[in-house]
């Protein structure tokens, strides 16, 4: 083997934030997620103070107002909703909620979900069977019912509705991971890890955990849509957020009478939902790719001798 | 492997009952069905009247004896609402939610797993990124948005199908598509991102070096191997259809259980929630007990 | 060689890197060589020297990228196939040019069958199918000395042990008796008589068609009851080419000389030994009635079946000392060492260690006890993390046991381990699929030395490395035994290697124990007919043989 | 059978049961009403008076009797003849508590009694006396005499033009019977389906899949030539909560009404619908056409609301407005609005969209403890003619929705119901104007319109009864 060092200078080693930075430079979908999804986390911050008052602002004259016209302004430029409210500052405003419901539940989800699963499937022991069994439960319960339950029993709160979007969601990540882990327990590199004294906490957390992940992200990526448009299919319970404040999953399910004559109501909320999925979606196959060091070249820039 | 399905058999018999019994208590917490079921103009005597025939007014640990107690004379509770026996209802649209379900996972699992191991073993490329782009927008788009506009355009704009209802092959097609959408999209990923792993192991270059046809090594050697969380993400899809194909079955006028559970939960009708559950639930576990036991054929290395 | 006339396979001028952030990796540089039909080329060389990526370019299984070839020409055959992709690869692939790969272990699909995996070859030639098909694969089981290939053509490679998956990984190239065969250290794991049959077979298939060998090995008397031409490689470059005769016998290459003169063979072994000096009476390990069985059930609802692997084994570790362990390939010496770490429960029996018993143990003394005792696996790609790099898989010791070194010191550590075996300090940032089968076993060894432990156990930890490295090694093992006391179970099934470096041996065949005593008696007065067998086994160089 | 005899119906809401009794439940009522089973007397849309249907007529005995002459010559479908026995069998059917009569609910707290004379010829007995009986007799659905007593059926028998011929979970069909008393019906056949998406509904219709369609969003309501609005008999309302404060007090009951821009919530609903100002529409007896609607009025409501802080109310305490999620098309975004109107009022007005059980409790009596301030969105339906059906439901003491407490208003309350003719009338038209301008327990906010879409191949036109009834014999066939 030889270093060839001499046609190609090495470069300075680099951080670890450095190297994420290249690499993501290198994946060009990636970057307009990665750009996307920081510009939408501006916006949720930044836009509130600066356009919210406009969202809330009544135009009953101006209902359902059509897109693509600066006739009543440029926030009216993506049209009016069914209270004449400009879509524009009602997608700015309704992005923390939305974001902040969807990402707080999804997360909780995977966490327990991929928590107990690593349990489930790494311990042989009898809470092993006890958290199937009551994942099974859980989804068998219907998300609609638990709801119900929830919103009689605790109240009306946003932290009630995560707990049942989380709830609801959670068996997924559960089987999935308890799924691979009984693949991956009976790797080698488990075993010789046992051999080094590594406990199961360290088996577990180490060995096992950062091989299941992706996947996980795969589907949390994508749960992301489906836990905003639930919140909304749960709102008319009573148990969703409640209006005036609202979510982008609110707003789709506001235009939802009206998508043969004033399709621009649900339409732009649901863009935006589709676009912050499919950029999380392209940023976890990066983080993929990134995480894999079998895989990581196809991030890096190969620079080939001359021939 | 018996003993083990007797056991998984035995402690999902437990599950459910667990279930039942959550599910009558819990539900009852949720408000008196009472005022319901009659007009809003009922008097208070009426709605009283009502509570009694129907024994909502006994403690509730009595009404749940009382339902032990014809559960195990195999009675399931009447529906109150729709006037007949409340598993005779749940058994009635089980089978329409369960031949969607069935037709449109089939269909998503198939499509994916082509779509996605090919995707895989060129990431990054053009069919990889039309792929992901196209499932992902299915998948994260909402469910009446495509049903509805779905109607509008191929019913009513083109004429080529019916807007809704059931019978022949054209009144399944919108349905089936709608459904099969969401589970296209997420198994894709699935299936793609497990694959690219399977890919680079060390036995796809034996596999190649066997010369084997390249079908065989993507879908014979690294789909084979990737295939745990993939069937487990569909089997959970399938729950979930299984559970609630609701704004499918709403929107097209398809008589399934799903629609039937919400309406049920909503109306508090409490006996037709408790059979649909319990038909819904004996359904998801028992699928779930066939998908620990494909864990076992699909990979030899787990026993239990 | 007058002997062979048209060359089947010719290599020019091969360039091979594999590209990353860094700087690329050149792993073979500028290589040529050719084999004709009947020939045996050997390929010898230094661990890491670029002899495995030489030899699969020829079947294009370097995925490209990331690794590289940057320049190079092959012919098999009269045709290019350098750049033979698609539909005319798959028909030379398998058919004309078969492969025994190095790693036995990693390289068998773990979800099928090993009948599965053999019949699969038969049916994608279109040369057999069915029930012709699956005759086949059990009469290849058969020839490799699989015993009662009828049942265990059902199994699943991981019910195999090491030695009989790289007889599999030989039935599976065979197959279909190919032009070419590319062995890569096809007998690293199998026992001197298995590995003699198997050497036979091989030289019969080359009577009966022909075929070209190219054998990787890097076990000299192989080698030379191999070859008719040899090729050495250093640094991904070839330093020495030749008849066999004359690389032997008169190596011009100051590596080739350093290969040859690395390791005494035969009675010089017994001479220059590198056994215990200080031969001490304290027992580390006392093993007794260990006994393993394994249950299997063909098919999902099969009939429960068991196998006795392990039968009644006793015997006992001093402190400082090596305790070899020879046998028959499939004879349970994985399996004893795997339960010594309780990595997988006995059947029966004890195994006390520093007053305990291993199987009896409490979480918190198994803890104890894992620090003191380390494995080196039979297959050491397995047993690393694919996710960790070379740092964090030596490092892992140490981050379970927060006592041993502190962290600021992990580096230097790292590298200081890395240099012991033979590594170089940028390989630390690695990761473990980056490496050739050689430089992974060293960085078990390296890991299981990074805890510093009273006993380890070397399952197979030397068969990959090239002599002069195995020397440096087993120097290395030898001088911490003397230093601080260490004891090895030491698995192999390279006798000389035992001969050097072991104080006793014990020989098993079958799962029981057939004879043990110290290594001079072993190999002076062997009692049991099985050993005998063994020592009798050694290959005569094939000049040596032609000759007579 | 004829298939252009044939036509098809789409329902917003698949009937959960097809029991006689419960017609007053819309998806009930609108697949059985006048086409299964007939009433004795039917109301007329015009005027709000009950007309002959299996009663010929009808006279006051003494007080509380009713004495009602029963049409000859009908028959069951099932071929029995229908007689005073068969009507007093439906009535007992009814109001004999063995079972659960929806419709038992338009006559309140009465009971009823009624024993044959003759063979054609009827006793109906009230515990009070009741000047409107033979309006309440247009809910008593006559079955036949071999119905079930104890237990509700999903396979009703009556005298109407139709027979049920099938009931599953996806349609209900019904069959011409050729037995019937009356004129014989154009249709043949009439299908039932039920789809709960508006548009979905109107593009049945628009292809031809389904013939019509009784209720599609404003929407929808796109097409001239085939969609029709009615007045539907609906009253859409805000209730107040007058028992706590700060709502206790007239003027900020008050400065809620003027506080809206009731041209602006207008546009929600679509320019045909009516504003309120009263909880009945036009049309039923009590109805006051001259009483006018609640103005806009910011500038009079904020100077109502300092008057009262002034006096000491405590207007910033919260108030909640409780909305019903899908009460009617519309009413989330006007829950919306109206409360950010309130708001701009300088009112404390908070929205909470409940579900329809959690709604209800605040809606019926005993309200929850611990409710507070509320106002209530409301919906109220009379289609029965009299203003019987309201008024001591909202403003006596004991009414199921009344938030009021007055013992005058009480004993005015039961003068009304006691009267008849011109008084009554009358009587009903004072509480109406006293609710309006005095008591204000309540913001009437519009009298609702449906929008029904017809194909092109019917000949009919909706009114106010169709949200209970779609005579199948009134649709006639176009060429
Ligand atoms: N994927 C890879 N990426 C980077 N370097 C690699 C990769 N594969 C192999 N190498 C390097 O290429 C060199 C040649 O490896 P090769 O496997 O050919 O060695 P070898 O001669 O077969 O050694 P051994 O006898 O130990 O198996 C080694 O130094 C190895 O580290
Ligand atoms: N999980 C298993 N199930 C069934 N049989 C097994 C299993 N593991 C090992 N065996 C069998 O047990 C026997 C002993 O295996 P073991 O791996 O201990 O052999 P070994 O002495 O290490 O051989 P080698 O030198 O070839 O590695 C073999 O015949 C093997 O086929
Ligand atoms: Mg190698
Ligand atoms: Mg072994
Ligand atoms: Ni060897």
């Amino acid at each position: 083997m030889t270093v060839i060092t001499s046609d190609i200078a090495a470069p300075p080693p680099a951080g670890k934030l450095l190297i994420m930075w290249r690499c993501l430079k290198r994946d060009k979908l990636a970057l307009f997620a990665a750009i996307f999804l920081l510009a939408l986390a501006i916006a949720t911050i930044a836009g509130p103070p600066l356009i919210g008052d406009l969202a809330a602002k009544l135009g009953l004259r101006q209902r359902n107002l059509a897109p693509f016209s600066f006739q009543h302004g440029w926030v009216y430029f993506l049209g009016a909703d069914t209270l004449g409210r400009p879509i524009i500052a009602r997608l700015v405003v309704g992005a923390q909620n939305t974001l902040g419901i969807a990402f707080v539940a999804v997360l909780c989800s995977m966490l327990t979900g991929g928590i107990l699963g690593l349990i489930a499937g790494y311990s042989e022991r009898w809470y092993s069977q006890v958290i199937q069994r009551l994942a099974d439960i859980v989804m068998s319960f219907p998300s609609l019912l638990l709801a119900l339950i929830v919103l009689y029993t605790l109240g009306p709160s946003i932290t009630n509705l995560v707990i049942v979007l989380a709830c609801t969601r959670m068996p997924i990540y559960l089987r999935t991971t308890r799924a691979e882990v009984l693949e991956l327990r009976e790797r080698m590199f488990v075993s010789a890890a046992k051999s080094m004294g590594a406990g199961s906490f360290r088996i577990v957390l180490r060995h096992i955990a950062p091989l299941v992940l992706p996947t996980l992200l795969t589907i949390a990526a994508l749960d992301f849509a489906t836990v905003i448009l639930a919140e909304s299919s749960l709102s008319f319970l009573g148990l969703g957020i409640q209006p005036p404040d609202f979510t982008w999953g609110a707003m789709v399910a506001n235009g939802r009478g009206y998508l043969a004559n004033a399709w621009w109501i649900s339409f732009w909320p649901g863009l935006v939902i589709l676009l912050t999925t499919l950029s999380l979606n392209l940023l976890s196959s990066w983080a993929r790719t990134f995480a894999d060091p079998q895989q990581r070249w196809r991030l890096q820039s190969l620079r080939k001798t001359p021939r | 492997m018996l003993s083990y399905i007797g056991k998984r058999a035995s402690h999902s018999v437990i599950s459910v009952i667990g279930l039942l019994a959550l599910v009558f208590f819990l539900t009852r917490l949720t408000g008196d069905p009472s005022s319901l079921f009659l007009p809003l103009d009922s008097t208070l005597e009426a709605r009283q009247a009502f509570a009694k025939l129907h024994g909502f007014d006994q403690p509730i640990h009595w009404q749940f004896l009382d339902y032990l107690r014809d559960l195990i004379n195999l009675d399931f509770g009447q529906s109150v609402r729709q006037n007949r026996s409340a598993m005779e209802i749940a058994l009635e649209a089980f089978p329409q939610t369960l031949k969607l379900a069935f037709v449109a996972m089939a269909l998503a699992f198939t499509l994916a797993l082509v779509a996605g191991s090919i995707a895989a073993t060129r990431p990054g490329g053009l069919f990889d990124r039309t792929v992901s782009l196209v499932s992902l927008t299915g998948a994260s788009a909402p469910d009446f948005w495509i049903a509805i506009v779905g109607i509008l355009v191929f019913a009513v704009s083109f004429d080529l199908l019916p807007t809704s209802g059931t019978g022949g092959i054209s009144y399944w097609i919108m349905p089936i598509f709608v459904l099969a959408l969401r589970p296209f999209g997420l198994l894709v990923q699935v299936v793609r991102g497990t694959m690219l792993g399977a890919l680079s192991a060390p036995y796809i270059k034996t596999a190649r070096a066997k010369g084997l046809h390249r079908k065989e090594i993507v879908f014979g050697h690294a789909l084979r191997n990737s295939l745990l969380p993939v069937i487990t993400v569909a089997g959970d899809l399938t729950a979930g259809l299984v559970n609630g194909a609701v704004i499918v079955e709403s929107v097209f006028g398809w008589p399934g259980i799903g629609k039937l559970m919400i309406d049920a939960i909503i109306q508090r009708d409490f006996a037709v929630v408790q059979s649909t559950i319990l038909v819904t639930a004996t359904a998801i576990f028992i699928l779930n007990i066939c998908i620990d036991l494909l864990y076992a054929v699909l990979d030899p290395r787990i026993r239990y | 060689m007058s002997r062979f006339t048209s060359p089947l396979l010719t290599v020019e001028n091969l360039t091979v890197e594999f590209l990353s952030d860094d700087a690329p990796v050149r792993a073979v540089n500028a290589v040529s060589f050719e084999v004709s039909r009947g020939e045996t080329l050997v390929i010898l060389g230094e661990s890491g020297s670029g002899k495995s990526v030489s030899t699969s370019t020829v079947m294009d299984l370097i995925d490209q990228p990331p690794g590289d070839i940057v320049s190079g020409r092959i012919t098999f055959d009269g045709v290019a196939i350098g750049n033979l992709r698609g539909e005319p690869r798959r028909l030379i692939n398998g058919r004309k040019i078969a492969m025994i790969f190095q790693d036995p272990l990693a390289y068998l699909n773990p979800v099928y069958t090993v009948g599965r995996q053999i019949i699969e070859i038969f049916e994608c030639h279109g040369v057999a199918s069915g029930k012709a098909a699956r005759e086949q694969a059990i009469s290849l089981l058969r020839r490799v000395g699989i015993p009662n290939p009828e049942t265990r053509i059902d199994q699943y490679p991981h019910q195999f042990s090491g030695g009989q998956r790289q007889r599999v990984m030989i039935a599976m190239a065979i197959a279909l008796k190919p032009d070419l065969l590319i062995a890569d250290e096809p007998t690293t794991a199998l026992d001197v008589s298995v590995q003699a049959q198997i050497l036979d077979l091989l030289r019969d298939l080359q009577n009966e068609t022909g075929m070209a060998l190219i054998l990787i090995t890097h076990d000299l008397e192989v080698a030379a009851s191999m070859a008719d031409r040899v090729i050495v490689m250093n640094r991904g470059e070839i330093v020495e080419a030749g008849a066999a005769k004359d690389v032997f016998t008169a190596p011009s290459h100051a590596y080739t000389k350093k290969l040859i003169s690395a390791l005494p063979h035969g009675d010089a072994a017994e001479n220059s030994n590198k056994r215990s000096t200080t031969s001490s009476e304290e027992t580390v390990l006392k093993v007794e009635g260990l006994t393993k069985e394994y249950f299997f059930s063909s098919g999902m609802f099969g009939k429960r079946q068991s196998f006795l692997a392990v039968n009644d084994v006793n015997f006992e570790v001093k402190k400082g000392e090596t305790l070899g362990i020879v046998g028959e390939s499939g004879s349970g010496k994985s399996s004893v060492a795997r339960m010594l770490l309780r990595l997988a429960e006995p059947t029966s029996g004890k195994a006390i260690f520093a007053g305990e018993d291993i199987f009896s143990m409490n979480q918190a003394r198994l803890l104890a006890f894992r620090r003191k005792v380390q494995m080196v696996f039979q297959d050491p790609y397995g047993s690393m993390n694919p996710r960790m790099s070379v740092h964090t898989i030596i490092s892992e010791p140490w981050a379970i046991h927060g006592d041993i070194l502190p962290k600021a010191k992990w580096k230097d550590r790292v590298v200081e381990l890395l240099e012991l075996v033979g590594l170089k300090p940028e390989h630390a940032d690695r990761y473990p699929h980056q490496f050739s089968g050689g430089q992974r076993q060293r960085i078990a060894i390296a890991r299981a030395l990074a805890s510093e432990p009273e006993l380890i156990v070397c399952d197979e930890a030397v068969s990959a490395l090239d002599v002069s490295i195995q020397a440096q090694v087993i120097d290395l093992l030898a001088d911490l035994r003397t230093r601080l006391g260490l004891s090895y179970i030491f698995i192999t099934h390279d006798l000389p290697i035992v001969r050097h470096f072991a104080d006793r041996i014990i020989v098993m065949k079958q799962g029981e124990i057939v004879e043990d005593g110290t290594t001079s008696a072993i190999f002076g007065n062997p009692s049991h007919p099985y050993t005998r067998s063994l020592l009798e086994a050694t290959p005569v160089p094939k000049w040596v043989a032609a000759g007579a | 059978q004829d298939a252009s005899k044939a036509i098809k119906i789409v329902l917003p809401e698949q009937p959960a049961n097809l029991e006689p009794c419960g017609t007053i439940i819309t998806n009930v009522g609108q697949i059985l009403s006048q086409n299964v089973t007939e009433a004795l007397t039917v109301i007329d849309a015009k005027t709000g008076l009950p007309q002959p249907k299996l009663a010929t007529e009808w006279n006051r005995v003494d007080d509380n009797t009713w004495r009602i002459k029963i049409r000859p010559g009908v028959k069951f479908q099932d071929g029995k003849d229908l007689t005073a026995e068969a009507v007093a069998f439906s009535i007992k059917r009814m109001a004999g508590g063995t079972m659960t009569c929806n419709n038992m609910a338009k006559f309140g707290d009465r009971k009823i009694e009624a024993t044959p004379v003759d063979a054609l010829t009827l006793d109906v007995k009230s515990d009070r006396p009741e000047p409107i009986m033979p309006t309440l007799l247009s809910v008593v659905m006559v079955v036949s005499p071999d119905t079930p007593v104890d237990k509700p059926v999903n396979n009703p028998v009556g005298t109407g033009p139709f027979k049920l011929a099938s009931f599953d979970t996806q349609s209900v069909a019904l069959e011409r019977f050729d037995g019937y008393w009356g004129a014989k019906p154009a249709i043949e056949k009439a299908s039932y389906v039920w789809r709960s998406e508006s548009s979905i509904r109107a593009a049945m219709v628009e292809t031809g899949e389904a013939d019509l369609t009784p209720s599609i969003a404003i929407q929808d309501a796109a097409n001239p030539e085939t969609d029709f609005a009615y007045l539907n008999s609906e009253t859409t309302a805000i209730r107040i909560d007058t028992a706590k404060p700060p709502l206790n007090d007239p003027r900020i009951r008050k400065a809620l009404n003027l506080a809206i821009d009731w041209e602006g919530l207008t546009q929600l609903f679509g320019n045909d619908v009516k504003r309120a100002s009263q909880m009945v529409v036009p049309g039923i007896n009590g109805h006051d056409e001259t009483l006018k609607p609640w103005e806009s009025d910011p500038a009079k409501a904020a100077a109502l609301v300092a008057e009262a802080k002034a006096a000491g109310v405590p207007v910033e305490t919260e108030i909640t407005l409780i909305g019903r999620n899908g009460i009617y098309p519309n009413g989330g975004e006007a829950m919306e609005a109206m409360t950010a109107m309130w708001q701009e009022a300088g009112l404390n007005v908070k929205l909470t969209m409940l579900d329809v059980a959690d709604w209800i409790r605040y809606l019926q009596k005993p309200y929850p403890e611990e409710r507070g301030a509320t106002l209530l969105q409301m919906q109220h339906d009379n289609n029965k003619g009299d203003a019987a059906f309201t008024i001591p439901i909202f403003y006596r003491s004991t009414g199921q929705y009344s938030t009021v407490s007055d013992p005058a208003l009480d004993t005015e309350v039961d003068t009304a119901l006691a009267a008849s003719g011109e008084d009554r009338t009358k009587a009903f038209q004072t509480i109406f104007a006293k609710a309006r301008n005095d008591v204000v327990s309540d913001i009437p906010m519009y009298h609702m319109i449906g929008y029904t879409r017809v194909g092109k191949r019917l000949d009919w036109r909706p009114d106010i009864t169709t949200n209970s009834e779609i005579p199948l014999a009134n649709i006639q066939l176009k060429n």
